[in-house]
């Protein structure tokens, strides 16, 4: 393997992966002071039909942790599938390493959304399209975390964390689609149409968002998986030993019978 | 069609455990009965609050009722080596599924007909459009005990099944809550153009999923 | 005694005619069944999740399940009485504080409704933008009572530009020119406004 | 001809635990063949891993001509287990239990009936829930279940356990005319002096291996071949 991605002997970062990280902090320090200081504010001559002031700010984190979550899951669905065909470990440990990231970026999702709810339309909390959806979504894979935390058998979990997770992706069009299918309170798109309704520096301190949100995710996927994937070899080297052992109690137990050749001998 | 074949043995075996046990006749339905009138207590006796809400908490009544006949359903399967037996016994892993589909979808149409009366005694709701009414429950019952047989089979042989059923299975079922009780809700007033629209959602969702149940049955009825 | 041909001819006559003889199925049948099934049931699994989003999109989209747009809950005034329902609708002109109320217009496709508002609003509330607010027709059925306010505010974050702002939003009415809509599809709705002044 | 049974240094898993840890097996056709061993020795997993259960996930492993490793599943229909769960619905009578395992494996009705019969169960006991079953009549049903699908590999794991005398007679009864038959049956006992009896050979587990192979062909029902005796 290229030691550029060797991991550390005590840990789950790698060479690269420690580089990655390094850049990605000084990624978010500068999203953060695009987002909260250089881009304008919603407001005076250049403001939108909203003139949302401030409160606009928001949308730079809300809208790339809630794409984040979409990657994730998205990510989480090929791997379950591609676990269904292949059979290999690897897939089924980067879907359930996709899917945890993924919840912690529905949660961030929820809770960014709540706070501009409560600012921008007058409600922490409304029963609308986009909003249900979501909570669904989430409680959704939570039930896949709590299936994988289950059963114990690798294969086992394995194989039905795989149709959960092909299953309930067909939640993520559904919220995103919710806007446009459904009346709600929640905005529609904004970017993801043919003519984006954002410009300027607005939709750059957006875009650099999502890039970051991305590569958070990615970060934070890969070393879960590392982690996951660590543990996994540790329960493999439990395996020779076990082997070993079992076959130890052959050895003694023929030994007590003086006749027979212990086996093995190959 | 050996499917078919399977899937009625596997029904028969189901109605005739139920013949001997009356589960769910004696302990499902009278429950379903119970959150009804427990409904009523929590929203206090105002007949209009009842009669307008019975559409949802009909929907709820059939769904916390489903969950037991369910885990009823699965525990019999759970039985004594009858995971075993069952891989052995060279039914059709899709003749399997349907059949304990088939076996859900009677036992609960049972318990909609009982509830159905109580609401209609209890909450003092008519419908007006009867025959919505029951292909609306054909379909949405379908729906749901196609996702139930499918997260049932997926927490089998689990030691925690009794909780994580619920958790994996009621978000799945949502979009059947929605549109069941919107279809209900269409058939108990005059106008029922729009349930239809819902019945046919209704219809989608329980295709779907009988399909993926009759895909992925096999691979999950392995090693459970 | 049933006597099997096949079976084994030295059975004695107290095994009842059972028959021992290892019953073999042929060969690949079951598997190969099974293994085209599954390869037709993820199709089937694919045609059907297709299907489902076409469904939703087609048949589902615009269900009124959250709120009733202004000429909607003016055209089902009767079957509505008094029923709570939330409306939808862009705030013109400029809000009246009658002491205990905040009164205002909202419109939507050329029919406005007059809401009269108990409670707090939000920070965005403004003429302009869309509103949602909850409550019921007053006893008349010439105001909607409302008292709880939700700003629907827009995707549009680009600089706010008056030019085309109809042409951009045709379902929007920009201050006070509801009257001057002559838009023929509109009439029955139209009918029914109430009286804005 | 190729054996029926035939392990090559087959390991199994029962989650993490190597319950196999490289079996050698072989057993040809007409072959009665008893698997001995103490507690814990991985003889019930050979059957389960014959019988398409367990997965076998190293060595070589054939049963019927199918290869376990690629797929186990097509050998399930051909064997019959006598495990030590009964693999009964509790609330369904005797004969209600055997009529479903029975047409669930596409058996004809004469053979319920036959093996019902040939198990003693077509009298009062028919009609009796299986949950209200002692131990060995259980056992006998779960039998019958056997018998009736007139499986290729038997495949009985202590079958004698919890039957009275007669029904350990039935048992080994059964084994010979199954061979007889043309059926190949792999049995594990600890009652060595009454199953080597009817078996022509004997295999030792322990530890999860195949430790020797013991005795010579035979016809069944041939002088005892005491496990002590071993060369």
């Amino acid at each position: 393997m290229n030691p550029l991605f060797r991991m550390h002997p005590d840990g789950t970062a790698s060479r690269a992966s420690r580089v990655f990280g390094l850049v990605l902090l000084v990624a978010v320090a500068v999203f953060l002071a695009v987002a909260l200081v250089i881009s304008p504010p919603d407001s005076g001559p250049n403001a939108s039909e909203n003139s949302m002031g401030d409160l606009v700010r928001i949308m730079y984190v809300h809208v790339p942790v809630a794409v984040a979550c979409y990657t994730a899951f998205f990510v989480t669905a090929v791997a379950s599938v591609a676990y269904l065909v292949r059979r290999s470990e690897g897939w089924d440990l980067l879907a359930a390493a996709s899917a945890e990231v993924g919840v912690v970026f529905t949660v961030l999702t929820l809770a960014t959304g709540s706070v501009w709810g409560h600012i921008a339309w007058g409600t922490w909390w409304e029963w609308d399209p986009r909003l249900t959806s979501t909570l669904l979504m989430l409680i959704v894979y939570i039930g896949y975390l709590a299936l994988r935390g289950a059963v114990l058998d690798p294969v086992v979990r394995a194989r039905r964390a795989a149709v959960v997770g092909l299953v309930a992706f067909a939640n993520v069009p559904i919220v995103h689609y919710s806007v446009d299918w459904w009346r709600g309170i929640h905005q529609p798109a904004t970017i993801s149409r043919l003519d984006p309704t954002i410009d300027g520096l607005k939709l750059f301190a957006l875009m650099f968002g999502m890039l970051v949100a991305i590569a958070v995710y990615v970060w934070l996927m890969v070393h879960r998986f590392r982690l996951e994937f660590v543990r996994a070899r540790l329960e493999e080297q439990g395996l020779d030993t076990a082997l070993a052992e079992r076959r130890a109690e052959a050895e003694t137990a023929s030994g007590a019978n003086p006749v027979t050749a212990p086996k093995g001998a190959s | 069609m050996s499917i078919l074949r399977d899937a009625g043995l596997i029904l028969g075996k189901d109605l005739r455990l139920e013949m001997r046990t009356r589960v769910i006749a004696g302990q499902v339905v009278p429950f379903g009965l119970l959150v009804l009138v427990l409904f009523a207590f929590a929203l206090d006796p105002d007949r209009r609050v009842l009669s307008e809400a019975t559409p949802g908490l009909f929907w709820l009544a059939v769904l916390f009722s489903t969950l037991l006949a369910l885990q009823r359903a699965f525990e019999v399967e759970a039985g004594d080596g009858v995971p075993d037996a069952l891989r052995l016994s060279g039914l059709d892993p899709a003749g399997i599924f349907l059949g304990k589909v088939a076996g859900l979808v009677v036992h609960m149409l049972v318990l909609e007909i009982v509830l159905l009366a109580g609401v209609t005694l209890f909450y003092g709701t008519t419908p007006h459009a009867a025959l919505l009414l029951v292909v609306t429950c054909l379909a949405a019952t379908a729906g749901l005990a196609a996702v139930g047989s499918l997260y049932g089979i997926l927490s089998a042989g689990m030691r925690v099944r009794d909780t994580l059923l619920p958790l994996l299975m009621l978000p799945v079922v949502a979009p059947v809550l929605i549109s069941a009780t919107q279809a209900f809700a269409a058939a108990y007033r005059q106008a029922s153009g729009s349930g239809w629209r819902w019945f046919g959602l209704l219809v989608v969702f329980a295709l779907l999923y009988l399909v993926i149940g009759m895909v992925a049955f096999e691979s999950l009825l392995e090693e459970s | 005694m049933d006597v099997n041909t096949d079976g084994p001819d030295d059975r004695d006559l107290e095994d009842g005619g059972l028959d021992l003889t290892p019953r073999t199925p042929p060969a690949g049948a079951a598997v190969g069944r099974t293994r085209s099934m599954r390869r037709w049931g993820a199709v089937g699994v694919l045609v059907g999740l297709v299907a489902v989003v076409a469904f939703v999109a087609v048949q589902a989209r615009g269900a009124s399940l959250y709120y009733r747009n202004a000429d909607e809950a003016v055209a089902q005034r009767e079957s509505l009485g008094r029923d709570r329902f939330r409306l939808q609708g862009v705030v013109v002109g400029e809000s009246v504080d009658d002491g205990n109320a905040k009164v205002f217009q909202v419109a939507y496709r050329g029919v406005s409704v007059t809401v009269r508002h108990t409670g707090k609003e939000p920070a965005l509330f403004k003429p302009g933008l869309p509103v949602v607010a909850e409550g019921s027709w007053n006893a008349a059925g010439t105001e909607f009572d409302s008292d709880r306010l939700l700003v629907k505010h827009t995707e549009d974050y680009k600089k706010a530009d008056t030019g085309d702002y109809e042409q951009q939003h045709p379902d929007r009415v920009p201050a006070n020119d509801a009257d001057s809509d002559t838009d023929p599809t509109q009439a029955p709705s139209r009918g029914e406004r109430p009286d804005a002044s | 001809m190729e054996p029926v049974v035939n392990f090559r240094q087959a390991v199994c898993l029962l989650g993490r635990f190597p319950a196999l840890a490289g079996v050698d097996l072989t057993v040809g056709a007409g072959e009665i063949v008893l698997l001995a061993g103490p507690n814990g020795a991985g003889k019930t997993t050979v059957l389960r891993a014959c019988a398409g259960l367990v997965t076998v996930v190293d060595g070589e492993a054939r049963v019927l001509g199918v290869d376990l490793r690629a797929d186990p599943r097509p050998v399930r229909q051909r064997v019959g287990l006598l495990g030590h769960s009964s693999g009964l619905y509790a609330d369904l009578s005797v004969a209600e239990n055997v009529a479903f395992w029975a047409r669930a494996g596409r058996s004809r009705p004469a053979d319920v009936d036959a093996a019902m019969a040939r198990l003693g169960l077509d009298g009062r006991l028919a009609g009796v829930a299986v949950g209200r079953l002692s131990a060995g009549q259980r056992r006998r049903v779960a039998l019958a279940v056997l018998v009736a699908r007139r499986p290729e590999l038997w495949l009985l794991d202590e079958p004698h356990a919890a039957l009275d005398q007669q029904g350990r007679d039935l048992v080994d009864s059964l084994m010979g005319d199954a061979v007889a038959a043309g059926a190949t049956v792999l049995v594990v006992s600890h009652e060595l002096d009454r199953a080597s009896s009817v078996a022509h050979r004997t295999v030792h587990l322990a530890g999860g291996t195949s430790v020797e192979t013991a005795g010579t062909a035979a016809g069944a029902g041939s002088q005892p071949h005491p496990v002590e005796l071993v060369p």
